[in-house]
């Protein structure tokens, strides 16, 4: 699990034992609500750090009946939860990348009101008051008339056509996209594998400079902390608010590395 | 006592209101009074009271024989006509044209493959270019769904003997991803099919 | 002087209300100030005279944005039924049900923005409610994306005159938290366009 490597380290919330059994969850703020309020607790950043671990080990045994368009949504909520557990123990850690954004608090409690609100929405959908348009049916009683379009040309219903098919691509191919983007984790701890390699060790803030958004620097830092969890690495900090020492551990722990994310 | 009766009438008449307007068709007198559970009497009472009702707005029955209908009174004819004008003269909107071009290169097509193709619900579109004589229904359904094309007048009119001669129509109408998306349409609804005969 | 004025709106309320039925569908306030030769300001007082017009009848404007359609009152439902099919009839899923209630709401919102409410990609819910004619793309486009809206014909299944009706619209539409999270995007997206714009 993601989250022990910090709980060791001397925990200072109370571990929760994973009993609430697979419910149906439609997206990662849905499973983090459905954790949340199955403790009873008021949506906080104490709480979601409460149940970071639980978020984390159902996202890895759930990942069969997660779509593959949203595992990496999945993967940067619970990104986000690590983060900020690991800020609770380690108030020096900063990263840029999880600290932009509204915090997931906020944003978890935004989500919370449109649920409760889509339910009333739904109450409304089911009751029968629905208003009616007028049926268009009387102006096909008009003489059947040939309108033709003034303009259109055959090259322009070819371009038509081609604008058509570009637009279903993204619809074909999101699967496979959605999937790279999970695969950029492993990319990312390959790099980071091959840094300490010629390195030997490095400070951490140099690959998130490197990353090229926000969305690569959540996955560096998902990566190193795979890599920490999988005793690849150390990490090291010489004092409060200082930068993380990313040196090599069991390097050669690599070759046989299970990518539980991936 | 009197109350009451005018009361009712009043009711009757809404009834009667909401069924011409939505129904957008005529209706005998006696299927209204089937449809508000009234009698022959008290609907004829109703379009009475409707005709006071409508007397300062632009709308009035008008019967023919026993049937009745609601329309628009004659002195905003002008305005309606430029109303129904504009939608069947103006200039087609781009989804219309590419609805249209859609049906030229990859048609007969049932409304849902069409609008699994384009992405958006078409029924409006589909029925507006009926309406200009540019695409019509076939006679083969697919799926219990009736099947669209573009009209021979269209083809004439775009000056080819048939629809094989538009640009690049081989790679265009056998393109992959269109292929692809109503495959994975006819998946779905194979798929729900055996749920369903499960369930039953 | 006054009297004058009243009676112009009376006209216009009439020309807006045979045009809504004849055109039978949702039209613009500026289109119809144009084929009423008025200005936006006379349509939208034309509209409320007409809406104490139609106070007793089983009408009623429903309003989206600036579109306007004439349609039967929900307590009709049940004798229209009879005549029209109601198209929109079946079950929503959850995750329909929670884009579409976002989308009610807070729309139009560009797909960044609902996903950054719902935090998950939307792309595939969007197209399927697009398919069903609940969500419709809007014209007007923001930080170059288009924007989504839920449709007339949702709003209609709803039996609602407009979404401001919704329960706790306006907490909910204007709540600080959409508002911050929303803001937060076009900062950042700003922040982008502003260092590409320098790297070029």
């Amino acid at each position: 699990m993601l989250g022990l490597f910090f709980v060791s380290r001397g925990a200072i919330l109370p571990p929760v034992p994973i009993t609430f059994q697979t419910a149906q969850f439609e997206g990662p703020l849905d499973l983090l609500l459905q954790l949340v309020e199955k403790e009873e607790l008021e949506i906080s950043e104490v709480s979601l750090a409460i149940v970071a671990d639980q978020f984390v080990q159902y996202v890895k045994e759930g990942q069969g009946k997660i779509a593959p368009e949203e595992l990496a949504d999945f993967l940067v909520i619970a990104a986000k939860l690590v983060y900020m557990k690991s800020k609770l123990l380690l108030p020096s850690l900063v990263d840029d990348a999880l600290e932009e954004g509204p915090d997931l608090a906020t944003q978890l409690r935004l989500y919370q009101q449109f649920v409760a609100a889509s339910r009333t929405v739904n109450g409304m959908w089911e009751s029968d008051q629905v208003s009616f348009p007028r049926e268009r049916r009387t102006v096909r009683q008009l003489e059947p008339s040939f309108v033709p379009p003034r303009d259109l040309t055959t090259t322009a219903m070819r371009e038509l056509m081609q604008a058509v098919i570009t637009r279903l691509t993204p619809i074909i191919k999101l699967p496979q996209a959605a999937m790279q983007r999970v695969m950029t984790i492993q990319d990312k701890i390959a790099s980071l594998a091959q840094k300490l390699r010629t390195h030997a060790s490095f400070r951490f803030s140099s690959v998130l400079r490197q990353a090229k958004d926000k969305g690569e620097r959540v996955v560096s830092f998902l990566a190193l902390l795979e890599l920490v969890k999988q005793r690849v690495v150390k990490v090291a900090q010489t004092d409060l608010f200082d930068d993380i020492d990313v040196a090599a551990h069991e390097l050669d722990r690599l070759a046989d590395l299970q990518l539980e994310f991936v | 006592m009197t109350m009451k009766i005018s009361n009712d009438n009043i009711q009757i008449s809404n009834k009667i209101l909401s069924i011409l307007f939505a129904g957008a068709r005529p209706f005998s007198i006696r299927r209204l009074g089937e449809l508000c559970e009234a009698s022959t009497k008290d609907v004829e009472e109703a379009m009475r009271v409707l005709e006071t009702q409508l007397e300062n707005l632009p709308l009035m029955l008008q019967t023919s024989g026993n049937d009745v209908q609601l329309v628009t009174r004659p002195e905003y004819v002008d305005i309606v006509k430029q109303v129904v004008r504009d939608e069947m003269a103006g200039e087609l909107s781009r989804p219309s044209l590419e609805t249209l071009t859609i049906l030229a290169y990859r048609g007969p097509l049932t409304r849902p493959e069409l609008e699994q193709i384009r992405g958006v619900h078409s029924s409006l579109i589909l029925r507006n270019l009926m309406l200009r004589g540019l695409v019509e229904e076939k006679e083969d359904a697919r799926l219990g769904q009736p099947t669209y094309a573009v009209t021979f007048a269209f083809i004439q009119h775009l000056g080819l003997k048939s629809l094989e001669e538009l640009p690049d129509y081989e790679s265009l109408r056998g393109h992959e991803h269109v292929v692809d998306v109503l495959k994975e349409m006819e998946e779905e609804a194979e798929a729900k099919e055996k749920t369903q005969e499960a369930s039953v």
